[in-house]
């Protein structure tokens, strides 16, 4: 199938900051990309270039096969963004959210109650504010939320973050699923040596530009010339 | 477009439902601005009750500026702009969602004040179906404007300052027509009221194709 | 490829060279007719046009207080035309290819708004000082909801707002737009305020004698040369004063630029430091 | 407040702002100028192309010469 991300020298400036400073990288469909890197190298602005949220330049930068220079708005309907910060109304009750996101989504009541299910948020937890839960819990409402928009190309900014060793495995799980299920998913993560994820392709990002491609870090030691 | 627009209106309505802040926040903010009008003006039952229309829009703009930011306010809490964006929405269905949401908002606070004026200052209605129509075209213009320049000024860090230094400039002509208009309904002075609430009617659609245009620039964005 | 936004900016500066004093010929020879024109100017309008049969010397208010008044609408309309080309050069569609040059342009048109915007406030709170003046000396007072007046001080609020939305920090792109769409409402709305604060004041004219500052009643003889020969010198010391402040704007960029070439060495100093 | 001193109060109102605000929009000019290092002396009779600077728009493509290709310099370090 056709390449999820196609970039090459895109450069993407957050008020003049080169949080992009040329950056190629190539994700094909179905495939599971691990970003990884310091702070600051810009995870997450490659992130939300690829959800056409930031103004980009450079030969090409193509998502899903919309060019983002040009039709930016056309590409974020078919991809989910999940970043440090959920985006959820903290007013809302648990079920006012994902009906939203159903509706907004144009998801049907199945696949909201297949989500209710699978986050465990039925019951009285419904009716709960979403202020009022945990960071936990919010972070399984916004995950919620993306099983229910279905996007194809999945972008979560450190999801492990913060979570217990159940709610990893359950995360892994859950992207593990998104991939069989055709979608493609890119991830940021500042932890190293993640076991669960062994199987997504690394890439590691710094200074704003993606690293040439650097294997897996096998045992055989730093014998690879970066 | 309109299925849309229902969406970002019905969850603005549905978070006011659960949070209630309009009904009370606003409404009793818009109310003790009508009581301390009255501390300032000592009271005085003719003066009251020959500014009553003016003192009526001037608290309910008071309103319009508390209830933009309040809209825009819980956009910017989660980075939710974001969310509505990758939704696929289009800007102007967010801007025209928001600012019906806003409009129904204000109508609230309106209908409190009115009662509040009729109680506070003693007035009586001349022409009902004036003071209505008058009503409700300068809510819906305050309302736009409010969304236009909630949206303008949303995640800044001074939009509390900024907010009423751009909104007043652009709401006085409203106020001014909508005072006069208000001012013949309550039997106040013999203008010609209806001449005022068209001039209220050309701002509203002025405005509502100001909105249009200006949806894409503003919303369009991270 | 790094593109930055300004291509070889420390050597385009360079080659003007004359940019550190903001200066340069055109602008030493606008100065030069600027200050001239004000000499004239203050010798015809204060000594050789005739004092006014009704209002005496006070007239001669009105070749500072109207020319000011013209050159503040004609900067307003300015910033609107700009930001319309800012907002077209930046819409969503214009990016492709032209990236770099339609950036480049549109920061262009949203110096001139900036620039054009301080001056239109600049003249228009000249106009409200020299208008009540005026007044004061015809009405007795400072303030009267005279309609021009009241319309001026809307004129005048709104466009601080204006310049106050420019101030603050934000992405340069989406700044440089939201001001532009500011600055096209502002403009829509210099219509609607005018013509409800006339329709309100007109209704409500008292019968005295209501000689607004610089009126409508024609004007003949010197009076109206000198009126028409202040407006064109209030237009010269304005454009050259809105040449320097435009050259402003654009070595503020310039020095942010050259920030931005720092922040790219240390940038690639971090990659070299990751590895 | 007679007439004439209105007048007076009004030209020197009026000339002392646009003095005021030209001279710090020059004074800003210059400070910019000096911090960005560049040199330029106040006499630029010669510098007539200053005029063309601002029409050219043509040179967008050419690289800084700071900054190597992005490639290169990821591929040079060691």
């Amino acid at each position: 199938m056709g390449a999820a991300v196609a970039f090459e020298g895109v450069v993407a400036l957050l008020d003049r900051f080169p949080a992009l400073a040329g950056v190629d990288l190539s994700v094909q469909d179905g495939e599971m990309v691990c970003l990884r890197g310091p702070n600051g190298a810009g995870k997450s602005t490659l992130l939300r270039a690829c959800a056409g949220l930031v103004p980009v330049r450079g030969e090409r930068a193509e998502v899903l096969g919309f060019d983002l220079r040009a039709q930016r708005r056309s590409v974020r309907p078919h991809v989910g963004l999940l970043g440090h910060r959920s985006p959820l109304y903290g007013d809302l009750r648990v079920d006012d959210q994902l009906r939203h996101c159903a509706d907004v989504h144009r998801a049907g009541a199945p696949e909201v109650a297949a989500a209710i299910e699978r986050f465990a948020l039925g019951g009285r937890l419904g009716e709960v504010a979403i202020r009022r839960l945990s960071e936990g819990q919010q972070r399984r409402v916004a995950l919620a939320c993306l099983t229910i928009a279905r996007p194809r190309l999945w972008l979560l900014d450190e999801p492990h973050a913060g979570l217990d060793t159940s709610s990893r495995d359950a995360l892994d799980e859950l992207l593990a699923d998104a991939v069989t299920a055709g979608a493609t998913v890119m991830f940021a993560t500042h932890e190293t040596g993640r076991s669960g994820i062994a199987a997504a392709r690394h890439v590691m990002l710094s200074g704003g530009r993606v690293e040439p491609a650097a294997p897996v870090p096998q045992t055989t030691g730093p014998t690879d010339v970066a | 477009m309109w299925r849309e627009i229902w969406l970002v209106c019905r969850k603005d309505l549905i978070i006011e439902w659960r949070a209630r802040v309009t009904l009370i926040q606003i409404v009793p903010t818009v109310l003790l601005v009508l009581v301390v009008f009255a501390f300032a003006l000592d009271a005085n039952p003719s003066l009251l009750g020959a500014g009553a229309g003016g003192l009526f829009w001037v608290a309910v703009l008071f309103g319009a500026v508390l209830g933009a930011k309040r809209s825009f306010d819980i956009e910017a809490e989660g980075g939710n702009l974001d969310g509505l964006r990758l939704g696929g929405l289009v800007p102007a269905a967010i801007l025209w969602g928001k600012a019906a949401a806003l409009a129904l908002q204000m109508v609230l606070v309106g209908v409190f004040a009115a009662a509040g004026l009729l109680v506070l200052y003693s007035v009586t209605v001349h022409d009902w179906l004036l003071i209505v129509v008058a009503g409700l075209c300068g809510m819906a213009a305050f309302a736009i404007c409010g969304t236009l320049y909630g949206a303008m000024t949303v995640g800044l860090r001074s939009a509390d300052t900024l907010l009423p230094l751009l909104l007043i400039p652009v709401a006085a002509p409203v106020l001014l027509a909508g005072t006069r208009a208000f001012d013949v309904a309550l039997g106040t002075s013999a203008d010609q009221g209806w001449s005022w609430t068209a001039l209220l009617a050309v701002v509203l659609v002025t405005y509502i194709a100001v909105g249009w245009a200006a949806a894409g620039p503003l919303l369009e964005d991270a | 490829m790094i593109e930055t936004p300004e291509p070889d900016l420390r050597q385009q500066a360079q080659r003007a060279g004359s940019l550190t004093m903001t200066g340069s010929v055109a602008t030493r020879v606008l100065g030069v007719v600027a200050i001239a024109a004000v000499g004239v100017m203050a010798l015809l309008a204060l000594w050789i046009s005739p004092a006014d049969a009704v209002q005496g010397d006070s007239v001669r208010l009105m070749y500072i207080h109207v020319p000011s008044i013209w050159v503040a609408y004609g900067g307003f309309v300015l910033t609107a035309f700009a930001s319309a080309r800012v907002l077209w050069r930046t819409r969503s569609g214009a990016g492709g290819t032209y990236g770099v040059i339609a950036d480049r342009h549109a920061r262009r048109w949203d110096r001139v708004a900036g620039a054009a915007a301080e001056l239109g406030v600049l003249f228009t709170a000249l106009t409200l000082v020299t208008g009540s003046l005026w007044g004061r000396v015809t009405w007795g007072t400072y303030w009267q909801w005279d309609a021009r007046l009241t319309t001026t001080v809307l004129l005048f609020v709104t466009y601080l707002g204006y310049l106050a939305l420019r101030r603050l920090p934000a992405e340069s792109r989406a700044r440089a737009r939201r001001s532009a769409v500011m600055a096209l409402i502002a403009v829509v709305n210099l219509p609607i305020v005018h013509y409800s604060v006339d329709w309100w004041r007109t209704l409500h004219q008292e019968a005295s004698l209501n000689l607004e500052p610089g009126g409508d009643r024609n004007i003949t003889g010197e009076m109206y040369w000198t009126l028409l020969y202040s407006w064109a010198t209030f237009t010269v010391v304005a454009l050259w004063i809105g040449i320097h402040r435009y050259r402003v704007l654009r070595l503020e960029e310039l020095a942010e630029e050259a920030s931005l070439e720092e922040l790219l060495a240390q940038r690639r100093d971090e990659q070299a430091a990751g590895r | 407040m007679t007439h004439a001193a209105s007048v007076v109060v009004g030209y020197a109102l009026t000339a002392a702002a646009v003095l005021a605000y030209a001279a710090r929009v020059v004074r800003r000019g210059r400070s910019l100028g000096r911090s960005l290092g560049i040199s330029g002396t106040g006499r630029n009779g010669d510098d007539a192309e200053h005029g063309r600077e601002d029409r050219s728009g043509s040179d967008a493509s050419r690289t800084p010469p700071g900054i190597e290709h992005g490639r290169d310099a990821a591929s040079a370090a060691p």
